[in-house]
């Protein structure tokens, strides 16, 4: 099934995509649930927000938000997985606090945001940025811890110094582990972009899926959730890419 | 009705005479007004008494029961007044009063200078979005002849309006109890500049609400929760202290905070109830509250106050229980 | 002067799970400056243990070495390595694997690209600088990692059978190269090969080990002149001290590692 | 630094522990944020919640549901990943909704889970269920496509069909890229208790922390994000230990 | 009866980052059922390639590879291969490896190991059944991948550069081994080499192969009767067959690539 051609991807894509909206439809139609709407409100919804600019609003400022918290929390998971995969000292002293945040709820942070940060874009953005990173570390970290030993000891004797094994073999070496670490921050970036946004945002998505929730605005929430995952795979998407790119001297099918 | 000589001694399922019905109930059970309804009735075996098979699902808030109403697995809920525009949009239907609450403030910080409404102009604003916090700063900005254009409003999730004000991210809190006391206790020289007592026109009035479905197909079970709801609230109204206890022990809040919301808000005998629903008071107030609704844009255009607070039930249930 | 490589009492053993390894058992070697050494043996024998040892990527048990009168304590780029899996960074061409060692001596780009290009060239690989890893053959990859450790040109060699996966005729040619840069530059080289042809033709000194556990059983040394020719490889000599070495590799003590440990 | 000994972890895990301790008591005593209770408060939070049996209750149904969605969830994220990495019409139809879902707030979803699994414990569960499979999909989808050619080509060569591949090739090569997975899932399941726990939950830590942030009882917030930090860690702990054992034949530091 | 393997025109083109590489061009060889033909030539000139099509782990560009007759479609059990980078699986210990293609067999659990163990002794790694991959020096590495597929008892086997990393002696008796089951099996084998002595030695008939792009250059039938013994290697009629494709592989043209490629 290697070698077979097939059909693209794109087009599998798109398949399911009509699938899904058929079910959806279906179950909007059928159900007697007066909360789930239906492809053309939502749609209607969609329209009224292109029309009325909110939605470019909202969008816009979302999108700043966890590109600036993304982009920040990868850039900065990277050296620190380093860090822990490399020193044991540094991995003595932070892991236990990257383990431990991980687990805590975002919402419970909020608090402590905001006495530390505000409630400016910073804080805002540093909710992201913590997800981020705390997702990205742990799989950088272990990228590092498996880079085969033979690659290190090669640049050794080439007379590497830690830095250069860390620039040169390490991050490319653990470049499939620091994609997946990238691509799960991805994720938890725009999962977290309604906790953050809690945080005083006049605009933004999740404010306005945390308004439509409380109004019961379904179709407009259903609208965010459209708009925040088409970003989020399109971002992927790119992310893909990337990948595509800089792993491809990888023997893999 | 059924024979009575039938060997079940199970007289949950045969309380009173009638077959006893399953119904699902909703409460907050942070909430006084929620969680003391239900630890009383399970206190005096209301329950039993009523023939309701209860089942019963503590929220956090009042648009998730809605939803559980939407998706049929919830009955009967309870919410506060902020959330009482959605029965107002058609969502549920109204089948009881509950309280009125005067635990809604307009607090101003002591660095922000402003000592009434009219100073907070162009101050910042936290509010929680969506709940009675909104409502007390619209009628405030009303009556001081403001509009929203003129503070800069800061929507934030309720406790951390505590947090964004003790921290001084925010110059005036809009917020309802208990997170008013705990502003006043960290910030003892804050102002409360305004408050429900200041605004008799508008009655914020909690609700217990039925689900549309319910109203429809489970009428008769509807109303015995009513029974059960109209002698609970006899009982928390006249005691108080006993009430607090009981939904302390059931929901394992402390009982100083439940005792504080009890201190910010009035219960109606069930007789009052009884007498607001037929004078039209009941839906006056439900009527005023809902021009506040559309003022500040959670519903296009008001709808008859009939369709959406039911009292013909609350009527029956009155009579079935004398 | 102190000998370039000196390998005092060493005993390694490996921690692994079936339990301990002993992979050398108290072995001693001195390697003088300039001096070729070749390192035979019956697999498994501990050469690749040794070369290891020496270029600082393990640590003995017990026992010291010492590379240029210090004790080693970690890999450098005065000792070259070839490994025996080649070591390629795979996300590297050719020519960046070959300028890898290059570049950290901060040689400018265009001289480690004239310098890559050159060492490339020598190994048949002119044409292959931009090819991945994974692109090479086996014998294209083995020569690959050739030039990266030439290119570096450190004064120490260390070279796990470095021509193994090469035709017979690369392999002479490889040998000479290796040879005449050696003379040039007067370089040590530690050399492991299972080819006693090979290890009689580089070497000045023959270091034959046995297995079971890991010792030096043999040291033959060659007395033939520099430079080396095919014709020498004809000689009676050389067959005579080819002779010796086979015998000692393959003592029957030496080989029971195949066909008798498993009865 | 490869070599020396040096302290070892659990000693500086204790120094970072301490230190943190340290820092935030200074905070406690320094700052007059009287949201930011001491440790001493906190400690007398916990010792009631011991005695009157709170903590342990609350604790023992948020562990029963964090266990139980994320076993499941990467139960079925290890079979899903491989699906994903190996036929390209799984890829096709599953891979967009799995991001769309990973960049859809949990809270977002709740209204639709409510729809389809109403308010019990299932529905929390699988709010779990969901987080954990989400992150642990990605990473194990990218450890099988990072598996060696080479060694799917040797297991064809000896007879293999794809089922056996999986289960003796893919399965153990991609090992340390589920292990990101696994320990992603599991940062993701407990960080997603609370957005479960809105869910109608009469016990539960998240639950435990919403009323207590009701009631500003800030250092009932601590203890319960301290149980859920320290379970946290424990669990991962768990998961290294099973890491070190199933992974023991890689040639790394 | 149709030939074991037919490689009928094939040319590989190999979809490289610096352009497409012509790997085999226009090659075509039958091997009869029972043959051994082994395949010697320049590293580089394409017998991994070859190789791999046979064993239907690449596909052909244009031409087409059968065996048995049928257009081959992927790997099978049938074809058992010994890889040039060994490819153990190194998660599993040495005897599991060996037991990887038998435990697919559906031999019990009794059988497996007795048969690991056999091939194992083989080997010479009795002793090293519990040891993982990483624990095994590189020729231990390479034997082992050779009792993996010895195991499976294939009747076509494929074998690249099998004794590459085998001292002498060892490969001598792997030789020996090799021809003896293959007699007894009556398999066929093809077997890539660069050691012309091992070629000549082991096949019925030598493939010799030219490199840039890949061609079969000459074959050479080796007449010499089976079994073959250490004597014949000292024979004439062995030293002319050598010498005949000494100048196959070593032809000016074929080895070309390493020193005139670059300039
Ligand atoms: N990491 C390890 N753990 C346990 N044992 C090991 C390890 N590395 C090597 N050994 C054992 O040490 C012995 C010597 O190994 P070494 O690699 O030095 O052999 P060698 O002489 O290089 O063999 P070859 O010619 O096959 O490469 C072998 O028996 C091997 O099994
Ligand atoms: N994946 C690939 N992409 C591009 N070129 C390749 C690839 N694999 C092999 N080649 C090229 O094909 C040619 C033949 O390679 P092959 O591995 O068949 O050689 P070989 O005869 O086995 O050599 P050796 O004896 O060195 O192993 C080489 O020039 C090599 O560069
Ligand atoms: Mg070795
Ligand atoms: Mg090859």
């Amino acid at each position: 099934m290697r070698r077979r051609q097939g059909v693209s991807l794109a087009w599998l894509y798109l398949a399911t995509f009509v699938l899904g909206i058929g079910l959806w439809w279906l179950y909007a139609a059928l159900g007697d649930n007066e909360l789930a709407p239906a492809p053309p409100e939502v749609i209607e919804s969609f329209r009224e927000g292109l029309r009325d600019g909110w939605l470019l609003e909202h969008t816009a400022a979302s999108l700043q938000r966890v590109v600036a918290g993304f982009l920040l929390g990868v850039a900065l998971a990277i050296p620190a997985g380093f860090l822990m995969g490399w020193y044991r000292w540094a991995r003595g002293m932070v892991e236990p606090w990257v383990q431990f945040f991980r687990t805590v709820p975002p919402l419970a942070l909020i608090p402590l945001v905001i006495v530390f940060l505000g409630i400016g874009e910073t804080a805002k953005i540093f909710v992201i940025f913590l997800a981020a990173f705390l997702s990205c570390v742990i799989a950088t970290f272990q990228g590092v811890r498996n880079v085969d030993v033979t690659f290190v000891n090669a640049a050794r004797v080439l007379g590497a110094n830690d830095a250069t094994i860390f620039a040169r073999v390490i991050v490319p070496a653990s470049m499939p582990y620091i994609f997946v670490g990238m691509r799960v921050a991805l994720g938890s970036s725009w999962a977290t972009l309604v906790a953050s946004e809690l945080l005083a945002a006049p605009t933004g998505l999740g404010r306005m899926m945390q308004s439509a929730q409380q109004f019961l605005q379904t179709e407009r929430i259903v609208v965010g959730i459209i708009m925040i995952g088409a970003l989020g795979f399109a971002m992927d998407r790119l992310l893909l890419v990337l990948e595509r790119r800089l792993t491809s001297w990888q023997e893999v099918r | 009705g059924c024979s009575g000589d039938s060997e079940s001694s199970d007289d949950q399922a045969m309380a009173g005479g009638r077959e006893s019905v399953e119904l699902n109930v909703g409460y907050i059970d942070t909430s006084i007004n929620g969680v003391g309804v239900i630890a009383v009735a399970n206190e005096l075996e209301l329950w039993e008494k009523a023939g309701i098979d209860v089942n019963l699902t503590p929220f956090t808030n009042g648009p998730t029961q809605v939803e559980a109403m939407a998706a049929g697995s919830l009955d009967v809920g309870y919410m506060g007044a902020g959330a009482t525009w959605m029965p107002a949009s058609g969502q549920a239907v109204i089948v009881a009063p509950s309280e009125a609450t005067y635990g809604d403030f307009l607090i101003a910080s002591p660095d922000s200078g402003a000592q009434s409404v009219e100073d907070i102009e162009g101050l910042r604003v936290g509010v929680p979005v969506g709940g009675s916090g909104e409502m007390i700063l619209s009628l405030a900005l009303d009556a001081a002849g403001l509009t929203e254009d003129d503070i800069e409003k800061v929507p934030l999730d309720p406790p951390a309006v505590v947090s964004a004000f003790v921290s001084g991210q925010i110059d005036v809190a809009a917020i309802f109890s208990p997170l008013s006391d705990q502003i006043m206790q960290s910030v003892p020289e804050a102002v409360v500049i305004a408050n429900n007592k200041d605004f008799p026109d508008v009655t914020f009035l909690g609700a217990w609400v039925a689900s549309n479905q319910a109203m429809e197909g489970k009428q008769e079970a509807v109303e015995r929760f009513l029974e059960v709801y109209i002698e609970a609230n006899d009982y928390r109204k006249e005691n108080p202290e006993e009430t607090v206890e009981l939904a302390a022990a059931e929901s394992g809040a402390p009982a100083e905070q439940l005792q504080g919301q009890v201190d910010a808000l009035e219960w109606f005998t069930s007789d009052q109830l009884l007498a607001d629903n037929e004078d039209g008071t009941t839906r006056e107030r439900f009527g005023a509250l809902q021009d506040l609704f559309v003022e500040l844009g959670r519903m296009e255009s008001p709808r008859p106050v009939e369709e959406w607070v039911d009292v013909d039930l609350f009527a029956q249930a009155a009579e079935s229980l004398s | 002067m102190a000998p370039m490589i000196s390998i005092q009492a060493v005993t390694k053993v490996y921690q692994s799970s079936r339990g301990d390894v002993t992979s050398l058992d108290d072995v001693s070697l001195d390697v003088d400056r300039g001096e070729f050494v070749t390192l035979v043996g019956p697999s498994g024998c501990g050469k690749s243990t040794m070369l290891n040892l020496v270029a600082g990527l393990l640590e003995p048990t017990s026992g010291q070495v010492l590379v240029n009168g210090a004790p080693v304590s970690g890999p450098g780029p005065d000792r070259g390595v070839i490994f025996q899996q080649y070591a390629l960074f795979p996300w590297l061409t050719a020519r960046k694997n070959v300028e890898f060692g290059l570049r950290l001596q901060g040689l400018s780009k265009r001289e480690r690209r004239e310098r890559a290009q050159h060492y490339l060239e020598l190994v048949g690989l002119g044409r292959f600088g931009s090819a991945l890893p994974k692109e090479l053959s086996g014998g294209m990859k083995q020569r690959c990692a050739i030039a990266r450790a030439y290119a570096v040109n450190p004064s120490l060699l260390l070279m796990d059978e470095p021509f193994g996966a090469l035709d017979a005729l690369t392999r002479v040619q490889m040998q000479d190269d290796l040879l005449a840069t050696w003379q040039q530059e007067r370089r040590t080289v530690l050399f492991i090969t299972h080819d006693v042809d090979e290890a009689v033709y580089l070497a000045g000194r023959v270091v034959v080990m046995s297995p079971h556990p890991g010792r030096i059983s043999d040291i033959v040394d060659v007395p033939l002149p520099y430079p080396r020719t095919e014709d020498m490889r004809l000689s009676p000599q050389f067959a005579e001290i080819r002779g010796r070495v086979w015998r000692g590799v393959h003592h029957p003590s030496a080989t029971s590692n195949l066909r008798g440990d498993g009865a």
